[in-house]
């Protein structure tokens, strides 16, 4: 075995501390770049940002007083299209992962996915209006406001749940058949139950992505200022005054206090899905 | 047993409803985006329509082709800068930020994709076109600059979504290469990057979906001129503009040609994930039998 | 805690949930009030006043644009459209009028240009693109930016029918969507040129005279100020009771007190 | 017989689980070592002591030295990639690359600079040959590598590691995925290439361990019981803890 000898130029060593430090060169400017975005958001926000701000009604379309309206329409509208949206995502993808196999459908669901999630959100705010307001009758509403985010929210909820229950190791399942559990109790009682965890993370995710939607939900949630007693009444969620606090010139603080507590709220999700996503994993891979 | 079998059906027969449901909503997306945009392509003529020059709907002329140009452009120009920015950092995260750093960092830039576009679309009005304008002339107001907002717009996605795959590729590669004296970049440019490859291009097509579909931020930056734009520093007009600028005014055939932008624009994105999902075929790496 | 206990808990959560989603709340009579947005901010004082004095009644007001508010009030979705731009007669049929006010539009431009006065035609030759240079009309030496507003929209149709007459505002004028971003662009940029309405003025951009005539309450009032926009109420057949309620109260003291505080010229 | 590795008083570490307890040993040049153990007992952390693969573990600690050929292993001096070009590594899973076969044996050539295709087409002949898996793979070179069976895999994984001419393999357990046929297969490539390589393996099988290893160390809790030519340990060992583990009461 007679060695060979390297005819490369840059030593592999020297390449290696090029590269190293272009790695950290580019990571470090486009975290500032990023961090700099936050970082104006919150010091144009915070200033306005108090308890009254956020528990009081807004006065004069805005102009003044708090967003306790705005936050609670924010909730219902998100909630709506949790709740419609997770049997829908983890139902398609129990139904991929557990029976289709790489048939027909999955190609066709996955492909549909996919398209639904790079579907522009203007594009949804025509649909909203369109389908859910005028055609369904539903008229302005949280509720024609969810079911758009409920539409949007899907695709990211039927990912994260397909690769959560395809990670369940397959040797869970014979374990069940073993003891002649049907299909469905085998998933019932032991896939699901093993990917809560990751499902959970998924529909969290979703409901981030569509909590700063305001094109979507424009024409359909009606963007009225008063209280909302029920999903039938119309709203108006943060993103949305946010965008017309800012282009009518109403108020430019307010609007950037309003962006503020939404940066908050999904910054606070953001870390708790993480904060799941590392436990679940260690727990799966025991690392 | 007989009601174990008839159960278990129903629940199958009722789980493949869920999994067609995202194709039926899609078709009811089309069907009602055709239903109010057919009209436009009826009395005005789908390749008039197309290629037109010229969009003035109070005098009726409704051609769009230089806001296809200026979506196109715009979302390349922003590519452009975003995906090796974005790959860099991403490989960064993945691979050379110790652990505590990337459990910090990781969550931050996540948010960053939570940021409503209105707030994008400000920053860049308020910060980034006066700057623009100092320094390269004309009104600020260019394909450049919203290009760039949109390439802020777009790392996050590509980031996080690029890292997710990096950070999945078996562990035992990486002890392999290493245990072959390979150094840390080797190991990342022949081993992990290939292997991760299609998830970095699926984080890349996201990541177009959202320039090309992002509407906010564009308009108060882009100039929204319409016209094909000569050098990047010329205003421009994307499609997602067109529909949300004159939505609210529209009324009869302007109204429906509006539809018609949203039918263009879904076609333009169907073909670009037809496309991708193709390149992502090619580069999947077939992890036969074998043991791994 | 075994499964049944945690089982009555969901279940009672759920039903919680549900009381709060579903129920329709205290019995009002809703009033749906939509169309152009620079009309929205005024009337959304309006309804917060009017239904401050009359419980039993909540009145939705959102944006969406002129045409929006057309189109809705045309299929019955909205009891009270609202528009700011005159209607065209395809447009005007079967909807009665109601104008409730006018508001004046201000040629704005920044603090750092030094022009005080422009003609109508001077700003006609600006916008249609024959004047390029702020020296033409005896301003310093700078290339003019113009910044306009979107095809369609209130301001500009009444910007175009009073100032342009049978020219075309011209193709490369910069479009922005909204009042505020126009008057961001006119403030940072010495060069630029554009229109905002007279009640989101303020000191960020500097209001020009035309003709002679700067805008102000009394001039727009009695129409000295030529440049002036109608904020007009579109009502499809009979209005219902409480939205005839709701008109007669914005004509009353009480309603007219408000709309002047807003800078809007009320309309008897 | 030359000390190839010699470990004087090493101690490891993993935060603060005390994993390898005062170790001294001497692994002679060109020959089989066996390292037998309960599970937990820290031979397969041993070998990854010796290529340093433990550094990719961040709660790794040690105090003691490991030499190779008289050098200090963690000397900062000692390029880790010079290490482990000359310590190779055959895991316990196989793990070829989601790669062709060729690409495979060739990427420890390619990593290390040798650019002429005649050059590599030859070693990764010469490998394949000496890992006893030519014959089988020699007309679907450019087939994925997945596509092989685990024995198949296995021997691809050590055709790569010998490509990188290396002076030591480390083998961890590299038989305990795998069916007897294949295993006998790797048994007998391990005593074609003890005349070249020194060889360290760490085994579950004592019947594996006495038919290739010439020593055999027996770890327990961290700590080396007793290490001594295999023959010698096995028919009459020494302390009553390995006459235990050998004669299979408990462990």
């Amino acid at each position: 075995m007679r060695g060979l000898k390297s005819q490369k130029i840059i030593s592999p060593k020297t390449s290696q501390k090029i590269m190293n430090a272009i790695f950290i060169i580019s990571g470090i400017i486009t975290i500032l770049i990023l961090v700099l975005i936050l970082g104006y958001i919150l010091i144009m926000g915070l200033p306005v940002v108090n308890l009254e701000f956020i528990f009081a009604n807004p006065i004069d379309s805005g102009a003044s007083g708090g967003i306790f309206q705005m936050i609670v329409s924010s909730i219902y509208v998100t909630l709506i299209a949790g709740i419609v949206a997770t049997p829908l995502g983890v139902g398609a993808a129990v139904y991929l992962v557990e029976y289709a196999g790489e048939g027909k459908i999955t190609k066709l669901t996955r492909f549909g996915a996919e398209t639904l999630a790079s579907i522009p959100s203007i594009v949804y705010g025509l649909f909203g209006l369109a389908f859910f307001v005028v055609a369904i009758g539903l008229g302005w509403s949280l509720l024609s406001g969810g079911l758009v985010l409920a539409i949007m929210a899907l695709p990211t909820i039927f990912q994260v749940s397909e690769v959560t229950i395809s990670s369940i190791p397959s040797s869970y399942r014979e374990g069940s058949y073993g003891l002649g559990a049907t299909k469905w109790q085998t998933i019932y009682r032991v896939v699901l139950p093993a990917a809560i965890p990751g499902i959970v993370t998924g529909v969290i995710l979703g409901m981030t992505r569509v909590i700063s939607e305001a094109a979507a939900v424009m024409f359909a949630v009606g963007s009225s200022l008063s209280m909302p007693l029920s999903i039938f009444d119309p709203g108006r969620p943060l993103p949305l005054h946010l965008y017309i606090l800012a282009t009518e010139g109403i108020s430019l603080e307010n609007a950037y206090g309003t962006a503020a507590v939404l940066v908050i709220i999904v910054l606070v999700l953001t870390f708790v899905s993480n904060y799941l996503v590392d436990k679940y994993q260690r727990k799966i891979m025991g690392r | 047993m007989e009601k174990n079998r008839l159960s278990e059906f129903l629940i199958e027969k009722s789980l493949v409803i869920t999994a067609i449901f995202s194709i039926i909503i899609i078709l009811l997306i089309v069907l009602f985006i055709l239903m109010e945009g057919f009209p436009a392509f009826e009395d005005y003529g789908f390749f008039r329509f197309l290629f037109g020059m010229n969009w003035a709907p109070s005098d009726g002329e409704f051609g769009v082709f230089a806001m296809i140009i200026g979506s196109i452009y715009v979302t390349l120009l922003s590519l452009i800068m975003a995906v090796p920015l974005s790959l860099l950092c991403a490989i960064f995260m993945a691979e050379v930020a110790p652990n505590s750093i990337r459990r910090i960092l990781k969550p931050v830039i996540e948010t960053l994709s939570g940021i409503p576009s209105v707030v994008y679309g400000f920053f860049g009005l308020i910060v980034l076109v006066p700057i623009i304008r100092t320094n390269f002339g004309g009104t600020g107001f260019s394909m450049f600059t919203a290009a760039l907002i949109l390439t802020v717009m777009v790392l996050p996605t590509i980031i996080t979504i690029s890292q997710d795959s990096l950070r999945a590729v078996p562990h035992e590669y990486r002890e392999a290469s290493f245990g072959l004296g390979a150094t840390n970049w080797q190991t990342i440019r022949h081993v992990i990057f290939p292997a991760a490859l299609p998830g970095i291009i699926t984080s890349i097509i996201l990541g177009m979906g959202r320039a090309i579909g992002e509407t906010l931020a564009a308009i108060m930056i882009a100039g929204n001129v319409v016209q094909i734009p000569g050098s990047i520093f010329d205003p421009v007009r994307t499609l997602t503009a067109n529909i949300a600028l004159e939505m609210g005014y529209a009324t009869g055939l302007h109204y429906n040609a509006l539809f018609g932008t949203a039918i263009v624009l879904f076609l333009i994105i169907i073909i670009l994930l037809l496309i991708a999902n193709y390149i992502q075929h090619k580069y999947k790496v077939d992890v036969g039998g074998g043991y791994l | 805690m075994n499964s049944e206990f945690k089982g009555i808990i969901v279940i009672a959560i759920c039903i919680i949930l549900a009381y709060l989603f579903i129920n329709p709340g205290a019995s009002y009579e809703r009033i749906d009030v939509v169309g152009s947005t620079s009309v929205q901010p005024l009337v959304e004082k309006l309804a917060e006043n009017f239904t401050s004095s009359h419980e039993d009644i909540r009145i939705y007001v959102q944006g969406g644009g002129s045409g929006m508010g057309i189109r809705s009030t045309k299929q019955g979705l909205a009891n009270i459209g609202m528009s700011s731009k005159e209607l065209s007669s395809t447009e005007k049929k079967n909807l009665t009028e109601i104008t409730i006010g006018k508001e004046g539009i201000v040629i704005a431009v920044s603090n750092q240009n030094n022009i005080k006065d422009l003609s109508i035609e001077q700003i006609k030759n600006i916008f249609n693109g024959k004047i390029t240079n702020w020296k033409e009309v005896g301003g310093n030496d700078k290339e003019i930016h113009v910044i306009t507003r979107e095809e369609g929209s209130g301001t500009r149709s009444a910007f175009e029918s009073i100032v342009m007459d049978d020219t075309k505002i011209k193709d490369s004028a910069i479009v922005q969507s909204s009042t505020e971003s126009v008057k961001q662009s006119v403030a940072s940029d010495p060069g630029a040129i554009g229109f905002v309405s007279f009640a989101h003025m303020n000191d960020d951009v500097k209001p020009i005279s035309v003709d002679g005539v700067s805008p102000s309450e009394k001039t727009i009032t009695n129409e000295e100020y030529v440049l002036q926009r109608p904020f007009i109420f579109l009502i499809k057949g009979e209005p219902s009771k409480f939205a005839k309620e709701f008109l007669s109260w914005i004509k009353s003291p009480a309603g007219t007190e408000i709309i002047k505080k807003e800078k809007i010229i009320p309309v008897k | 017989m030359m000390n190839r590795i010699e470990v004087e008083n090493l101690n490891v570490y993993f935060g603060d689980s005390h994993i390898l307890k005062d170790i001294n040993t001497e692994i002679s040049k060109n020959t089989v070592t066996a390292l037998i153990g309960p599970s937990g007992c820290g031979k397969s952390t041993f070998i990854r002591t010796i290529n340093r693969m433990n550094d990719l573990i961040p709660s790794f600690s040690r105090t003691g030295n490991v030499y190779l050929d008289g050098e200090d292993v963690y000397d900062p001096k000692m390029d880790v990639v010079d290490l482990r070009k000359k310590v190779g590594m055959v895991f316990q899973k196989p793990n070829p690359f989601p790669k062709s076969i060729y690409e495979n044996v060739a990427y420890g050539l390619k990593i290390h600079g040798i650019t002429d295709d005649d050059a590599i087409s030859a070693r990764v002949e010469e490998s394949l040959r000496s890992a006893a898996l030519w014959d089988e793979v020699e007309d679907k070179l450019d087939n994925s590598a997945m596509g092989l069976s685990g024995g198949q895999q296995q021997r691809l994984c050590i055709a790569r590691t010998i490509a990188n001419n290396p002076e030591v393999i480390l083998m961890d357990e590299p038989c305990s995925a795998l069916d007897p046929i294949s295993t006998t297969k790797v048994e007998d490539l391990i005593h074609k290439l003890k005349k070249d390589y020194t060889i360290l393996i760490v085994t579950h099988n004592m019947q594996q361990a006495t038919r290739v290893s010439k020593y055999t160390s027996f770890f327990l809790n961290g700590e080396i019981i007793e290490s001594n030519l295999t023959d010698k340990l096995f028919v009459d060992p020494k302390d009553s803890k390995t006459e235990d583990y050998i004669t299979g009461r408990f462990g």
